[in-house]
């Protein structure tokens, strides 16, 4: 295997891992409570690139609809519907995360006037 | 300040564009089975209707047409019509969720059956996720103050 | 209706929380008793679940029909089951407690809350029964979202320490879902059954120690396991007194079940302890949560804060047994599931008490308490001395076969750990229970005759307490007959 | 803690870096995610279920439960937000 084969074979698993660490970072590093969720959201996209790729065929497959009239359907010519569907799952599980953290900070604005967490924490910032 | 809009083209625009878009997503629902899509991306695209209308004018003209208690009925029915299909399926002695059984109730053979009961399943989860999209949406919009639709 | 007993533990609750909505829709009133009756069938369908595994073995259930890799299928045996009844158990009767403090905590909000509740119990439970990972991320997530809010709605500081929750929560999920994906990528199954006839065959693959870790690490997030702890005792501090008791009982248990399955039945003990340091890494950090856990509780001044960091070093000693790579230990980690969520439950529903007669929170508010809420403070001496390891108490049971467990690895640094730790208990318990007994004048009332100065919470809330209270005595008399009729068969072949 | 952050953050990405090293090609045909479990439901869609869209089938038939979980993620999430946000509740 040559180089290049390698990462022409590896290169959507790496772009993967650096949206992930970004969106990782974020989460815990960000003291802004929206941006911890932005975080979020680009820490769960990088989950469904890596297991949307997983099911991609190379040659020729398309998606995963049965054509009419094809006798023996042959299983190399679609790509792999299982990722796509655990993902639509997970897509759902994002959206209701999304959801109850977003209700969370509109209590947490309401109660503090603010989103930093800095100042959140700071002793009587409560109004 | 989420203030009532006046704009005459934005509302002449929604209006006409809303039966469309609510046709589509009930065209991706039901043909779920030959092209891609399904209920949770139909139910999308109908809350998407309703959101479009919140935006365009405000939360009481989207309550009118869909009145809260309708709303969290329809959350709970939908769920209701998934956990009831597979319920019926325990019922006439089979798994839970084995739709090959409901030929026995349906005018169908079993292969069949388990087609309609796709359908049937993908309407439940399109009116819990159109139910919930619009409720999530209204409630964060107005920080579940629905009546006045502003924002602190 | 026995052969459906897997899926309907699941369904019932979760049909019953839209039933819920759409009652309280008509009327409000009857939420309570909708909940109380739910659970209730719930914890007998459990039972009779349980029935069944005794006699007959395993249970396999086929959801939708399907054979195995192709769909999902339940598969219940001793551990499951087992589980499942301590879930459905607690649900039940912290239910039946929940009617005063969330009328007093959360006024007009009961249908929503008895809704996520119900949803909460859904989603512990279906962890707990079935045999597909990727079911267990799902159900997951319907337990963790349900036990985000039912944390938010607490007290003023609530939404801060739900919101770190959810992040830290977030966090584990995805890790979890990122194993997940890792053994589909290299076995291109997702049925434990089927993953544990495969992964050995890939035991020097990267991708599966990585997968390994990851699980790890996700599940240890969920489990509140030190050093990755930290969003836990805020959480729980400052969530509604029936939330923290039935999070604090069962939720980190279910995580313990994850991480045990994940070890055990995914992975082979083989891999897990010997192709990975697993036990050495695990042993450290339970000895240091363990630990930590009883210092912090020490400095501690709220009574709920303290038992939270209790809490995490009974986490520490549910892993530490799972992680020696014995029998005994981990027979002792498996008992001290069930103990911990009686001895847990007790406390934070004595707590909740407390915090519902007197509005207070702080140990020292605890002062001469024992007059006026006698047996409520009887329960928490109970459950303190099973905390402590006092024989015949429960504590004392699964505490003896863990350390038993240590020697018998020739750790017995990790023994000395879980002594330091109980002794710490001890020191403290011994504060609270000088607080209540001890100190504080006795109240005016007095003279008008003892009992004038009773004054108990209401039935709703002193019966499930005095239930738990017994219940940690009564398990520690049984703790020998539990132990040969379910948990000898849980523990994994290989050891 | 931001320093500590990084470090997790490099960890990690490390960790991720190094099993890419063991993993099938993108695309691959033959790996195992494409080869055991998912071709039948490929070349059996159309006989079992009637559904030539096979990602629905697999959502709503073969694995039809995880999505009545996902239904109830999203029931979920609707009910927390009515709960957390909902100022009014005495409708």
């Amino acid at each position: 295997m040559t180089n290049m084969e390698f990462i022409i074979g590896k290169y959507n698993y790496w772009i993967y891992i650096v949206l992930m660490m970004i969106g990782f970072y974020a989460m815990i590093a960000k003291r802004n409570l929206v941006k911890k969720i932005v975080g979020m959201n680009i820490f769960q996209t990088a989950i469904i690139l890596f297991f949307v790729s997983i099911g991609s065929k190379k040659g020729g497959a398309t998606i995963p609809i049965i054509r009419a009239g094809d006798e023996a359907v042959n299983a190399a010519q679609y790509i792999n519907p299982l990722p796509h569907v655990l993902m639509l799952t997970a897509i759902v599980v994002m959206v209701s995360t999304f959801g109850v953290a977003m209700a969370l900070i509109l209590m947490i604005y309401r109660k503090y006037r603010t989103l930093e967490e800095d100042e959140i924490l700071k002793p009587g910032a409560e109004t | 300040m989420i203030k009532r809009n006046e704009d005459i083209i934005i509302q002449t625009v929604t209006r006409l564009l809303t039966p469309f878009v609510q046709l589509f997503a009930l065209y991706v629902i039901a043909h779920g089975h030959y092209s891609p899509g399904g209920g949770f991306q139909g139910g999308c695209i109908l809350a998407a209707s309703f959101i479009l209308m919140a935006v365009a004018n405000d939360v009481a003209f989207v309550k009118r047409r869909l009145p809260e208690r309708l709303t969290t009925a329809l959350i709970s029915a939908g769920v209701l019509i998934y956990a009831g299909i597979g319920l019926a399926c325990l019922m006439l002695g089979a798994n839970f969720l084995d739709y090959g059984i409901l030929h026995r109730v349906l005018p169908v053979d079993a292969v069949k059956a388990r087609a309609l009961a796709t359908l049937g399943v993908e309407i439940g989860v399109g009116i819990t996720v159109m139910a919930v999209m619009v409720s999530i949406f209204l409630n964060l919009l107005s920080a579940g103050r629905h009546e006045e639709g502003a924002v602190e | 209706m026995t052969e459906h007993a897997p899926v309907l533990i699941i369904v019932i609750p979760l049909m019953a929380a839209c039933l819920n909505i759409l009652l309280g829709l008509w009327k409000k009133e009857l939420s309570y008793p909708w909940a109380v009756l739910v659970t209730a069938v719930v914890f007998g369908l459990s039972l009779l679940l349980m029935q069944t595994v005794l006699s007959g073995g395993t249970v396999h259930y086929r959801l939708g029909g399907w054979a195995p890799p192709w769909g999902i299928e339940y598969v219940i045996d001793h551990l499951n089951a087992f589980l499942a009844v301590i879930v459905s158990f607690i649900g039940c009767i912290v239910a039946v407690y929940s009617r005063r403090s969330i009328e007093k905590e959360l006024p007009g909000k009961q249908v929503y809350f008895y809704s996520i509740y119900l949803l909460l119990i859904t989603g512990l439970l279906g962890i707990t029964v079935t045999g597909d990972v990727f079911n267990i991320y799902v159900f997951l997530e319907i337990s963790s979202l349900a036990g985000y809010a039912l944390i938010a709605v607490g007290d003023d500081r609530a939404p801060m320490a739900s919101f770190n929750y959810v992040i830290m929560g977030t966090i584990g999920a995805c890790f979890y879902l990122l194993g997940v994906g890792y053994l589909y990528m290299v076995t291109g199954t997702l049925n434990m059954g089927d993953l544990s006839r495969i992964l050995p065959g890939l035991s020097h693959s990267r991708v599966v120690y990585t997968a390994f870790a990851f699980f790890m690490v996700g599940t240890a997030i969920k489990m509140a396991f030190f050093p990755l702890h930290i969003w836990l005792p805020a959480a729980y501090t400052h969530a509604p007194s029936a939330v923290s008791a039935i999070a604090a009982s069962t939720m980190t248990k279910v995580g313990a079940y994850v991480m045990i399955r994940i070890m055990y039945t995914v992975f082979k003990p083989a891999f897990s302890l010997e192709v990975i340091p697993m036990s050495a890494i695990l042993g450290w950090a339970s000895a240091a949560a363990m630990i930590a856990g009883s210092v912090l509780a020490l400095g501690q001044k709220d009574l709920k804060r303290m038992f939270s960091f209790m809490l995490v070093a009974e986490v520490g000693y549910i892993v530490m047994g799972v992680s020696r790579g014995n029998s005994t230990a981990f027979t002792g980690a498996v008992l001290h599931i069930l103990n911990d969520a009686f001895m847990m439950a007790c406390l934070f529903l004595v707590a909740g008490a407390v915090r519902y007669r007197k509005n207070a929170r702080n140990i020292t508010d605890l002062a001469g308490l024992h007059q006026e809420m006698p047996l409520t403070m009887l329960a928490l001496f109970a459950a303190a001395l099973s905390m402590v390891g006092v024989p015949p108490t429960a504590g004392f049971f699964s505490k003896w076969y863990l350390i038993l467990g240590t020697i018998k690895a020739g750790e017995w640094i990790f023994a000395a750990a879980f002594l330091l730790s109980s002794l710490l208990n001890a020191v403290m318990f011994y504060r609270v229970l000088e607080t209540v007994y001890y100190t504080g004048e006795p109240t005016p009332k007095r003279q008008g005759g003892s009992s004038a100065a009773v004054n108990e919470v209401p039935l709703t809330m002193l019966g499930p307490i005095l239930v738990m209270a017994v219940g940690v005595l009564v398990l520690g008399l049984f703790s020998g007959r539990i132990i040969d009729t379910v948990i000898r068969f849980t523990v994994p072949e290989g050891f | 803690m931001k320093l500590f952050a990084f470090l997790a953050v490099v960890l990690t990405g490390a960790a991720l870096i190094y099993s890419t090293f063991d993993m099938p090609d993108w695309g691959d045909t033959t790996s195992p995610a494409n080869a055991h479990v998912s071709p039948r439901y490929i070349e059996q869609t159309l006989n079992e279920t009637a559904t030539p869209n096979a990602v629905t089938s697999v959502l709503a038939d073969y694995r039809g439960f995880d999505t009545l979980g996902e239904t109830t993620v999203i029931f979920t999430a609707a009910i927390v937000c009515i709960m957390l946000l909902r100022t009014r509740t005495d409708d």
